[in-house]
């Protein structure tokens, strides 16, 4: 499973490959399909001039002008809702939820609307739009402002649910969400908005619904997605130092799920490890956990455990280092299911 | 009383047409069928007998395919229908209002609309009778699937309309809505967006007095629905949904000031909803005979019947011709409903995803097993029994 | 498991219990907590004159007057919102969504308000608020009336998310909802409105978050609630015929969850089958699964199976007995537990 | 001018009050401090000089406060703060309306409110400091928790309303909102619903020009957001919300309308946000700073001290007295917030339900495994890393 397979760098491109964030890399995939296709059109609540609370649509409007990036009024629902209308006619309209809780107000127009655009019509007409949700916690928020909203989306049918854990898929997938014909939720990961890496473009990091391997082990399989890809990481570098060889497949698309990759992984490893930070019960690791259990059912040789936020309305600032799942607290459910 | 100036301010068209709300809808025609002293003016092309004619058979048509399709439901070939029987000047007048390339955003109360719009009966009752959701391809028709989560229709309208200033297309979108939609948070949303973007859409009220069983003056507070364009700073229009005529000349306006870039406007049209909410509902626990009795008197095909046969326009010969044309059209469309129609579980895989996923497949592949030799034959009704 | 423990009948209660339907019980428990308790406010879309579109309001407005049970505006957000005010004034609010898919609009404020306020107040106001959503399919109703949505908000902390199958459960569990101190879902199986019983008042069917047995076996646990009910205890019979003997676990409470009721049933059947309408992906049927495998690891022969409803958008009348889990899709499943 | 006999019909108060608010909101003063002439007639209650300087001490009280947090931020005291600064006359005129059985519902940005109302600071400040959401008993203080997600406090006061209503209370909600929320679908829902219902609401739009970054035009489209009254059936009024004496005037009416059972009334208090929306804003992105310029002359409580200075009712030695008050303050607020506060992970499991589910349960002795021997010991800041 090696979906990380960088194009050729074009004939103009630079020597070296810049270092960029991951908010940046968000801003290029924009601005580069905007450029690409002119029915792309970018809006929601202070993309405009202010390119974004997080800057993810910085200079935009500056270099598309208003007809393509534009500030919308203060009302998500509708914000989705235009969003139909204009695929509908023609364009790809790509917009920004503030925040997760902020995409609440949108829901029923997501569910009854987005999801069933194409299925109501009989395939006459899809609804191509994506939705960018800055998603997680760990950041320090108020209330409201570090929601894993995931689930909901992932289990309404007719969505596909994505979200990049790394620069190059934040840039890749986004490309390819805002290529699809069908509808996108794109969750990204806002705490790592500023983590950097190189990005050589184009780059296109193998097509939607395929999981990505970041580390090889045999011991046991971390399933993770978005910000516990990271978590997972320092987890195997941790415990590679006490022998112990963690894989930890990154997801990148919920919906599709890579049930393929995820069961050749964890056949192969005999040991799972579920990890994200919605809250547990009926989060979407339930989902993985049960699917996990039902096609390795022989392979098992510990149950499936889960390492999730806890099932409690997401904390305050100072108490949610006790909330996020991380290292440890992966580290310790590894423990548990060797020691199975 | 000639209020439709529009290309004045909202403000001032909104404010001072106020007053007159209090008193009476915009009308051409009293009740009566005569025109009104003082009442709207319509322009010539619009009182064109000929115009008014085709008019009038659009609406003898909208009242021949409704009553057949509630017919339809109590022969058990449809699930359910929520009729429109009264409000047929609506239909007539928000389709007749638009060109072919404009866009139409109809309720699941206008079935009477899409049929005008020229789809066919199966098509627009297939939501309806219960074979598909959206039975007609909304691209081609330029009308999207009748809308059932109520006001969500309203940031559609928004964004087709948008798409259609943003591509230069000269393009308006017509949005239905019912009273008690009003009250949901995407009517408010929808307005609000469409003015801050002078989005080209014109948002149609039917006024039917109810949104199920709750009568307007639990909906709202407001001395009428056309009150609320003033907060939007869009003109606000308060007619008489009853009179073909007064709907014309008011739509036609909103219409041609939103294709010509003037931005949206709402329209209240004050009209009654002579049926039940649907067949399953029972009328008589909320509201009295009388009161329907009192509408009965305002019909609107009576009223502009009432009206031609003054001008000359409408006489027996014409009024069987219309009739031959109606009945024939049901009887036709009793002839396609009697037909079961033919469907195949295959197909609630098909377009969930343009490419089915590949767990759909799974599912599809499991249904099929179930079926077992019946998915070698073409779908029919009889494959309902698994 | 005994939960269904009726209390003794009132010395002026008739000789015999009537034999009413689903919908009477929720209006009769309806009544009975109005007149017990004048806090008690029941409003919603044509929930007074109407008695609402499936009458389970009927002569509440003529018995208590309009201020103990009236008609809103169209407007779902602000019902919800409204019932938090009158919450936290005092009041104990029951509202109606008229169906499941027009309880979407009012998410946010079930899921940023009603599932947080004695969170964020830290305990010092709670919002005893019940939302009262007829859910499910196979009605033959046209799209967005046959959703089910459970998952949405037993995925949200905070909230209790109940639902009954039986008469005496609908009596006697929105009792206990009312009664409770914190926000209750209360998911009405709208199919089993019509569905008759006797009902002998007082009844108490044993108190919230406790699954009830409704039938013993010991070859494989059908675990259920709702509309699934019915159909895994026909499940059951036909097996029985063919000497297979399933115990049928009705949840009762999907929130909190009776995981002791589960894993004493499996740990005894050693095979479980899920069972609800939802779209199986990500559904609730999936922490079933997870939890299942999880706790009874040891225990299972087989994997645990789910038979739910399809991942695609609730299908057009004419289809949803293909969509619907019926006895045949669970016994197939019971058959392929069995021959693990 | 004096427009503010809101006994009349809704209807009329708002269209007739329309005019006005093309040219100037209502205003008792003009922004040197004179009363306007042709003005507001305040009542003479609230020309009491007495009364003026109370309303002036809590101006001078508010700005401290704020210019005290926002400096907490700077000292990371705070993790985010969003500053009122430009808008005390609205957060003083909002409290000082109420009494102490009436309900006020805040906003994030209404941290002033809280204080004035006679939340301690480190309660009151608690949401923004991180250590808990709410740090208010909102029972205690009749004051809703700060609201983040925006308008849905609308619905909760037309509940708190209406409860008192039903209950036979006389007793208001006001409800604070900013101008960008006014687009939501949650503020049209409230405002309909609870004219619907005549319940006893004040709406209170601080409209301060700027939502984030997105300016009034791109919100509205319509003359004023005292207009969108008008679709509701109930009196708007456009204020200046830096005139602490209209403001009051306004207030009081509005209230006592409420409370007499006259049912709700929107007030759009028009001012400005002196700061950035929050300290991790740049407003140099989106607006000039000659317009902040323009503002600063508007500043409500110089405005007002000018008057007092004129009156004779303000002096140095006042001053100086109110100065060392604000100073007392807010040294108070220094130390307390020095203090790091105590907090322990259990406290995450305990309000989630009233009574804890096993799950729950489970989870916390998770939890406290974890974090082993500190358990024993009272939580407290040090415990952060685990
Ligand atoms: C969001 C939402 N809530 C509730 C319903 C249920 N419902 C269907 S029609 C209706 C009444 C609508 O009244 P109105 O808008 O006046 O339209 P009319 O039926 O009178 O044409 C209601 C409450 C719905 N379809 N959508
Ligand atoms: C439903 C929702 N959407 C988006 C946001 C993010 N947000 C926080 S404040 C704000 C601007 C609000 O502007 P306004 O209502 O004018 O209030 P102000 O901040 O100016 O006081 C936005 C968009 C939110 N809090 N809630
Ligand atoms: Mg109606
Ligand atoms: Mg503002």
């Amino acid at each position: 499973m090696t979906a990380t397979t960088a194009e050729l760098p074009a004939a103009n491109a630079p020597a070296k490959p810049a270092t960029v964030t991951l908010a940046k890399a968000v801003n290029t995939a924009l601005a580069d399909a905007m450029a690409a296709d002119e029915r792309v059109v970018v809006f929601g609540e202070d993309v405009g001039a202010l390119g974004g609370v997080f800057r993810v649509t910085d200079g935009l409007t500056a270099r598309f002008g208003e007809n393509r990036c534009f500030d919308t009024p203060l009302a998500e629902a509708s914000i989705l809702g235009t969003a139909i209308g204009m695929a509908v006619y023609g364009y790809r309209p790509v917009v920004e939820m503030q925040f997760d809780a902020f995409a609440y107000p949108a829901l029923e127009q997501v569910v009854s609307h987005l999801a069933k655009m194409r299925n109501r019509t009989r395939g006459a007409v899809g609804a191509p739009v994506v939705v960018r949700i800055p998603y997680g916690g760990g950041i320090g928020g108020v209330e409201h402002h570090s929601d894993s909203s995931e689930t909901y989306f992932a289990h309404t049918p007719g969505l596909h649910v994505l979200t990049p854990a790394t620069v190059a898929d934040a840039y890749s997938m986004l490309r390819q969400a805002i290529d699809s014909p069908d509808p996108v939720i794109f969750f990204e990961p806002k705490r790592l908005y500023w983590s950097k890496a190189a990005l050589e473009l184009p780059v296109s990091t193998g097509p939607i619904g395929t999981a990505a391997v970041r580390r090889e082990g045999r011991d046991a399989t971390l399933v993770c997605y978005g910000q516990s890809v990271p978590v997972c990481l320092a987890a195997a570098e941790q415990a590679a130092r006490e022998g112990v060889e963690l894989e930890v497949l990154d997801l990148r698309s919920l919906v599709p799920l890579d049930e393929e990759a995820i069961v050749r992984s964890v056949g192969h490893t005999r040991r799972a490890i579920v990890v994200h930070e919605a809250a547990g019960f009926a989060g979407f690791g339930a989902e993985l956990a049960a699917r996990i259990a039902e096609k390795c059912f022989y392979q098992l040789e510990a149950p499936v455990a889960r390492v999730t936020g806890l099932d409690i309305p997401y904390p305050p600032p100072k108490y949610e280092h006790w909330y996020l799942p991380d290292a440890d607290r992966v580290l310790d459910a590894v423990d548990r299911a060797l020691a199975a | 009383m000639t209020l439709l100036d529009l290309t004045a301010s909202p403000r001032s068209a909104s404010v001072t047409a106020g007053p007159s709300w209090d008193s009476q809808p915009l009308r051409y025609l009293d009740e009566h069928g005569a025109p009104v002293e003082g009442g709207l003016r319509p322009s010539a092309e619009i009182l064109d007998p000929a115009t008014l004619l085709r008019g009038y058979r659009a609406l003898r048509f909208a009242r021949a395919f409704d009553t057949e399709a509630t017919n339809l439901v109590m022969q058990g070939r449809l699930a359910v229908y929520p009729s429109c029987r009264g409000q047929e000047a609506c239909e007539v007048a928000a389709v007749q209002a638009l060109r072919v390339e404009d866009w139409l955003l109809p309720t699941y109360r206008d079935s009477a609309a899409l049929v005008l719009r020229g789809i066919p009966a199966v098509d627009a009752l297939t939501l309806l009778r219960g074979t598909w959701h959206c039975g007609y391809d909304p691209k081609a028709w330029r009308t999207m699937p009748q809308c059932t989560p109520l006001a969500t229709q309203g940031p559609h309208a928004v964004g087709l309309g948008l798409a259609a200033k943003l591509a230069g297309d000269p393009v308006v979108a017509l949005c239905l809505f019912g009273d008690g939609s009003t009250s949901e948070g995407d009517f408010h949303e929808a307005l609000n967006s469409a003015a801050v973007y002078q989005a080209p859409v014109v948002f149609l009220v039917q006024n039917n007095q109810y949104a199920i069983s709750v009568p307007l003056d639990k909906q709202t507070h407001a001395a009428a629905l056309a009150d609320k364009a003033v907060g939007y700073g869009m003109p606000g229009v308060r007619v008489d949904g009853n009179d073909l005529i007064a709907l014309g000349t008011v739509l036609d306006a909103a219409v041609r000031r939103a294709r010509e870039g003037g931005g949206p406007t709402l329209v209240e049209a004050v009209t009654y909803r002579m049926q039940a909410h649907t067949n399953a509902d029972d009328a008589a626990r909320y509201r009295r005979s009388d009161e329907v009795d009192q509408w009965r008197r305002r019909d609107p095909i009576e009223r502009l019947a009432t009206y031609l046969t003054a001008l000359g326009t409408l006489d027996a010969a014409v009024e069987g011709e219309i009739e031959e044309e109606c009945a024939a059209y049901t009887a036709r469309m009793r002839e396609q409903f009697a037909e079961e129609p033919g469907y195949h579980p295959d197909e609630m895989f098909e377009h969930v995803y343009a490419t089915p996923t590949p767990r759909l497949l799974e599912q599809r592949e499991l249904v099929r097993a179930e079926l077992g030799d019946a998915t070698d034959a073409p779908g029919t009704g009889t494959e309902q029994s698994r």
